[in-house]
């Protein structure tokens, strides 16, 4: 005989999709994104349980997680591993940012010793345990998408969310800057005032600020799809740059995405 | 033909637009250069303000004169304001079982461009033939198109960019407009020569303080338009260009093009012809209400041409070739007229300088011979 | 085609009447105007585009029979965002459709001819739509033939509808497939070795081919080895259709907008272009 | 004798970037051990070589929370090297940029870290179920806050807009205007966050601690100020 | 009753060859039945023969280890299967099985070798022949080879393409 259990009627509840936050070497920046999404975030939480942020809760529920967002690049012996752990219990990995996605500022000692770099900085350097190099995650771990930006763009960071909850890809151009600057109404700086601008070989995400606001783009989106660095580095030199400058145009905080790397030693070694 | 004297006149015609309800779209100084905006007394303009042209480079210069429409061309063309750069074509609200489409708000756009120049009007006039002539119209160009006005001012003094001429659009507008003016500044006197070209360019007219043009003044003015003909920075030859560009799809100028192109798509931007836009989907979190958001979009992209799982244009030098191909060949075909202008922008806002009229030269160098020109079969097809 | 008086970017909204699956990755999709009165009619070869609310928009061939006014169907392969979406649409739900656009296969201009059919893959769909008219006309034609590849058995599509047709006689139907298992009765090998097998009067016939462009391109390799003439032979062009109605750029090719002047053109117009590598 | 270990992993009030590690034997607290494991990344070693104008923008990334201070740092740092004095309403503007920098985080600081400890809450988005209107105050100064940044900076995070000697681009006076009624509306706020603040329990426990701050007495402390402490502390920190 | 010299002189693959060697190759011939699921031939046995198919389908298939049987092509009515026996060193590459039941002449390719080698434009015109039968094959080969309606790279996983950095360092 089956005997049927009395169900309760429990009021429906719908499953909310985990997200979890995971900060390597980073600024954090790019997580306070999440929180600086002042109008968003309570509907943020309504469709989606923050289950690991320590950024903003001590709470932390366990994996497995549905959405994990990855800050911060792989600089130390532990984190190497971490990364590895963290890509085991996420179902869906996504890296934030141009330390996760290029390896960040920080690796610029990617191009130096790093030994030097730390007797230089640390009194004590035995305490310090750290790698030769800062890579992005994606050198360690499979990644499902990244999000560029030093930092992220809230609006793209909230259209990634939304995104993962309807189950579609997320709609971040990966095309110029410039593109960005002229729908904007931006007199461009480099042609109008002979201003060194990356936004040519920039991924657009940002909303085109720096030449809004009357300075060169620094490549903080990173490299855009198909760049061109070697013929915009050359127009820098007929701008009367010198190579040194140009080099560190490209050295910056996606330095190490390998389009700009390429660059930046194209022009250290010629 | 009509004279109107002084810039006391000058005044008066933009209060009659203003009292006319229309918003003064026309030059001003921003950021360094010439940018459209709104007008609202003869103060915007830029008076006594030139401009320099050349490939990669743009520089505002002082004349030392109280010219109103001195410059070229602004960076941007009118068209931002008949197809804007970014715009909402619906929304809709999430129902039980689908959606809604909102009733959009009744808007309505009267502008007048002031300052319009020939190569301008012109291409106002190409995307009119995209979007309004087909066999769909759009209808959100055509509520901004449909009470526009347009002031041209003939270009007297073309830069370093132009090459209207070889395009036939210009120096000095021939059709297209509701009142055409000519600047003329002499050493006494600043006034203009205007003619109108629609009832509403006379009604207009009708308004401002004008005399008969006198013949002397008719004279210096088409002195000054058949000097600007030949005052342009390039040339383009146009001859046979949609077969010269077809047939050479392969030639090797291309790649080298694309060795310089930086395919950050700013020529497409400032062009007042290109006309591509991509549709953005606008969603809040939870997907209930829907936004598709229209903005420009370019050739010179990868995800452009994306079908799935694939780019098909995946290098520079076929997205050069498919943008340039069809603004001087395929549009021909598609509107049965040429897509550029002669406005010279894509010159001057291209980054490292890449000059059209220099890559159509490139392409009649070393192009594959036109068939019906020689003998067939010097191809071998087995080979 | 008549010019719209509403919109053309705004879609229509139908729902849907149910979703049959056809094989591991493919399905068909049947839907309804919610409107309930007006019919639908479209000609074979048109396409619509197919919206999903928070999702975007997909450009669809139409794969139902035309002759059925109230029933708006497609075939659609399940590869992205928008088609998976669809595929998880259940019986009800409401979605937006824009279209019918583009060109379209010349069914009547083939009356009185030999009428082949090749298609690969999910390339049938659109072609479905000629076979329910030519069949529904038949003595209007001469010899009819379909010739269709796909990669195994399992990716046939249609199946119960060829056996269907076989069966009335006044068809020639060759089914053959890439690759497949020793139960396999029928042919193995790509699709341009069914061409050698049939019988057509290259002075009259016509070819209507849909599928990949390799495949489009060795067909018609081998119809012109069977001296049929470049204008007697139609493809049906894949690009990617954004607005349908030539406004946004996307689906240029060559001097063409896809999706208002094809997807269906008469090769000798595209042969030139289908050379070109990343046009 | 008994003994005790209380390990905390993770601290989430410093970012979660530094554990706890507490031994007690007995009553009595035998060790106590913070770990910050925040991986080096070694600023001062890659700014060598650099461009002095591109320092304020490197230093900025030094923390996502507080760029502000980074960059007007290296700033002051650069200028007094150069020997120039940004004054007037350059320096009024960037006080102002400050001040956004500070009341977005010390909001994010009361509202978002701290009141759900007082209050006993895991985060502030569990403390929001009970005290919805609570939160969304500290959300909406918060934005005010970042409100500020965008505008003067450019973005909230890493502002674009500062440099050496002031700004790229001064703000335009009107768009300066739009920001008057929400910080009218803040100020208010602020007041009523006090109130709410100093209702909370604090633990009345008296350590003999030295308290050490920047003290200026009419400028933004932490820019032109001296280091102090209660003990006697008294020293300069810029131009020396 | 038609006899094979009649069979191969109407037959397109055999077009054009003089009858003195349509006599000879007809002399090679004998019919021959194949019910469904039998062979024709076997991978790795002496290509003895090859076959014109008057009636019925044969499956030229291979045996693997990951999906057992596999059908790389099949032949039908008219159609003509077997090349190994003209080409060293002489032995079937592939299975040939009826699909089902199978009309053939069977032509002895052992003499038909040695009567080329013998007349050397018998050879050839054979050679020539046969080489159209490879080159099809290659072409059809090849086709299946691109796949060409396997759903493309990186349809599927739209972003997990960038996992292909993975493990570069």
């Amino acid at each position: 005989m089956v005997i049927k259990k009395k169900q309760k009627s429990l009021p429906h509840k719908k499953y909310k999709p985990k997200l979890a936050v995971f900060k390597f070497a980073s600024c954090d920046g790019c997580q306070l994104s999440l929180l600086d999404c002042e109008d968003e975030l309570l509907a943020v939480t309504g469709e989606i349980e923050i289950a690991h942020f320590l950024e903003a809760s001590r709470r932390v529920l366990d994996g497995p997680y549905d959405l994990s967002l990855v800050e911060g690049s792989i600089t130390t012996p532990h984190d190497a591993k971490r990364i590895r752990d963290v890509r085991k219990i996420s179902r869906t990995l996504v890296t934030i940012g141009a330390c996760a996605t290029a390896g960040g500022i920080q690796a610029l000692r990617n191009f130096k010793d790093v030994k030097e770099f730390v007797s230089l900085v640390y009194a004590r350097p035995q305490y310090i345990s750290t790698l030769a190099t800062s890579t992005p995650i994606v050198e360690h771990v499979p990644v499902d998408f990244e999000l560029r930006g030093c930092p992220i763009n809230k609006s793209q960071l909230v259209e990634t969310i939304s995104a993962f909850l309807q189950g579609r890809k997320p709609q971040t151009p990966t095309s110029s800057v410039c593109m960005e600057c002229k729908r904007r109404g931006t007199v461009c700086v480099m042609v109008a005032q002979q201003m060194a601008c990356m936004g040519p070989v920039t991924q657009d995400g940002c909303g085109a600020i720096c030449p809004a606001y009357n300075r060169g783009c620094y490549g903080c989106f990173g490299p855009k799809e198909t760049t061109n660095t070697e013929s915009l580095a050359k127009w820098f030199l007929e701008m009367g740059m010198k190579k040194e400058e140009v080099m560190r145009t490209f050295r910056g905080f996606n330095g190490y995405a390998p389009e700009f790397r390429q660059e930046s030693e194209r022009q250290e070694m010629g | 033909m009509i004279a109107i004297n002084d810039r006391e006149s000058f005044t008066i015609l933009l209060k009659v637009l203003q009292e006319k309800g229309y918003t003064v779209i026309g030059p001003t100084v921003q950021g360094q250069a010439i940018v459209y905006d709104k007008i609202d007394s003869i103060q915007d303009l830029p008076v006594g303000c030139g401009d320099e042209h050349r490939p990669g480079g743009y520089s505002l210069r002082k004349r030392g004169d109280g010219a109103l429409f001195g410059y070229v061309v602004g960076p941007a063309s009118f068209k931002k304001f008949l197809f804007p750069p970014s715009q909402k074509l619906w929304q809709a609200k999430r129902t039980k079982d689908g959606f809604d489409v909102q009733k959009e708000k009744k808007e309505r756009f009267k502008m007048a461009f002031l300052g319009v120049r020939p190569c301008e009007i012109q291409g106002i006039m190409v995307q009119v033939q995209v979007f309004l002539k087909g066999n769909y119209v759009d209808s959100h160009y055509q509520k901004r198109r449909k009470d526009n006005l347009i002031i041209a001012v003939n270009c007297s003094e073309p830069g370093g960019t132009c090459f209207c001429t070889s395009m036939h659009t210009g120096p000095s507008a021939k059709a297209g407009f509701d009142l055409c003016l000519t600047e003329i500044i002499e050493e006494k006197r600043h006034y203009f020569v205007a003619e109108t070209g629609s009832p509403g360019g006379e009604v207009i007219l009708k308004e401002v303080p004008h005399c008969e043009a006198s013949a002397s003044e008719l004279k210096h003015r088409d002195q000054i338009m058949d000097k600007a003909e030949n005052l342009m920075g390039r040339t383009m030859d146009t001859s046979g260009i949609k077969e010269l560009l077809y047939r050479n799809r392969d030639h090797p100028q291309w790649e080298k093009i694309a060795q310089r192109c930086l395919s950050c798509a700013n020529c497409t931007m400032v062009c007042p012809t290109c006309f591509c836009s991509h549709v953005t989907e606008g969603t809040d979190l939870t997907a209930q209400d829907v936004q598709r958001v229209r903005s420009w979009d370019s050739c010179f992209t990868s995800d452009f041409s994306y079908i799935h799982g694939r780019h098909v244009r995946h290098s520079t030098s076929a997205r050069y070739r498919q943008w340039m191909t069809h603004k001087l060949a395929s549009w021909i075909d598609q509107f049965g007229m040429s897509g550029c202008v002669g406005c010279g922008r894509c010159i001057t806002w291209c980054p490292v300088g890449i000059d059209i009229t220099e890559e159509v030269r490139n392409i009649r160098l070393g192009s594959v011979p036109n068939p019906n020109d020689s003998a067939k079969g010097v191809h071998d097809e087995n080979d | 085609m008549a010019r719209s008086k509403t919109d053309p970017m705004t879609p229509a909204i139908f729902h849907v009447k149910r979703v049959i699956r056809e094989t591991e990755d493919t399905f068909t999709i049947e839907l309804i105007p919610s409107n309930g009165t007006t019919g639908f009619s479209f000609k074979p070869g048109q396409f619509t585009m197919l919206y999903v609310l928070g999702a975007g928009e997909v450009p669809i061939s139409i794969s139902g029979d035309p002759f059925e006014k109230r029933c708006l169907t497609h075939t659609i392969r399940s590869v992205g965002n928008v088609t998976r979406l669809l595929q998880k649409l259940k019986a009800g739900e409401g979605i937006g459709v824009r279209g019918p656009f583009g060109s379209a296969w010349p069914v009547k201009a083939s009356q009185g001819r030999d009428v082949i059919i090749v298609a690969g893959g999910i390339g049938l769909a659109p072609l479905r739509p000629v076979l329910y008219t030519v069949l529904k006309n038949r003595k209007k034609y001469n010899r009819i033939s379909l010739l269709y590849g796909t990669r195994t058995p399992e990716d046939i599509l249609y199946h119960q509808e060829l056996m269907k047709w076989r069966s009335q006689f006044d068809i020639d139907i060759h089914v053959t497939v890439d690759q497949a298992g020793k139960s396999w009765k029928g042919n193995v090998g790509v699709v341009t070795t069914l061409i050698s097998r049939i019988a057509f009067d290259s002075t009259q016939a016509v070819a209507l081919i849909c599928g990949p462009e390799v495949m489009m391109r060795f067909t018609i390799q081998e119809f012109r080895q069977r001296g049929l003439n470049n204008e007697d032979m139609y493809v049906s062009m894949e690009r990617n259709m954004k607005c349908g109605i030539g406004f946004c750029g996307h689906c240029q090719y060559g001097p063409y907008f896809i999706c208002k002047d094809g997807p269906v053109f008469r090769y000798d117009l595209v042969e030139d272009l289908m050379k070109v590598e990343e046009i | 004798m008994k003994s005790k270990t209380i390990k905390v992993n993770h601290l989430a009030r410093v970012e979660g970037e530094g554990a706890l590690d507490i031994k007690i034997q007995g009553k009595k607290l035998k060790d106590v051990k913070l770990r910050i494991y925040e991986p080096p990344r070694f600023f001062e070693a890659f700014l060598r070589g650099r461009d002095f104008r591109e320092v304020p923008d490197i230093t900025a990334r030094i923390c996502g929370i507080c760029p502000i201070a980074y960059e007007l740092g290296a700033s002051y740092a650069m200028e007094d090297i150069c020997g120039i004095k940004v004054e007037g309403q350059l320096r009024a503007l960037r006080r102002l940029i400050y001040n956004g920098e500070w009341i977005e985080s010390h909001v994010l600081h009361v509202y978002m870290l701290h009141a759900p400890d007082f209050l006993g809450y895991q985060d502030a988005i569990l403390m929001a179920k009970d005290y919805p209107e609570v939160v969304k105050r500290g959300l909406r100064m918060k934005k005010i806050g970042n409100e500020v940044l965008a505008l003067l900076g450019g973005r909230e995070i890493h502002p674009v807009n500062l440099c050496i000697g002031g700004f790229y681009q001064v703000p335009a006076k009107q768009k300066l205007r739009t920001l008057l009624d929400n910080l009218k509306w803040g100020r208010d706020a602020a007041l009523e966050t006090v109130t709410w603040v100093a209702q909370f329990p604090y633990e009345d426990l008296n350590v003999d601690y030295e308290f050490v701050a920047m003290r200026h007495p009419d400028e933004y402390a932490v820019i032109e100020g001296r280091l102090v402490s209660n003990k006697g502390m008294d020293i300069p920190i810029r131009g020396i | 009753m038609r006899t094979i010299e009649d069979l191969i002189k109407e037959h397109r693959f055999f077009k054009d060859l003089s009858s003195e060697h349509i006599e000879t190759i007809a002399g090679c011939g004998k019919n021959m039945v194949f019910k469904s699921g039998e062979y024709l031939a076997r991978e790795g046995n002496p290509a003895d023969q090859f076959y014109v198919i008057r009636q019925g389908k044969v499956a030229i298939d291979i045996v693997t280890v990951e999906k057992g049987t596999v059908i790389v092509q099949t032949v039908q009515d008219g159609e003509i299967v077997g090349w190994s026996w003209i080409i060293e060193p002489y032995y079937w590459r592939f299975d040939v099985r009826a699909v089902e039941t199978t009309h053939a002449v069977a032509l002895d390719g052992k003499c038909l070798r040695g009567k080329c080698e013998k007349d050397h434009d018998l050879g050839y015109a054979l050679l020539k022949r046969f080489s159209g039968v490879l080159a099809r094959r290659l072409e059809v080969a090849r086709l299946q080879f691109l796949d060409v309606y396997g759903v493309q790279q990186g349809q599927a996983a739209v972003q997990k393409t960038k996992g292909k950095r993975h493990g570069t360092k």
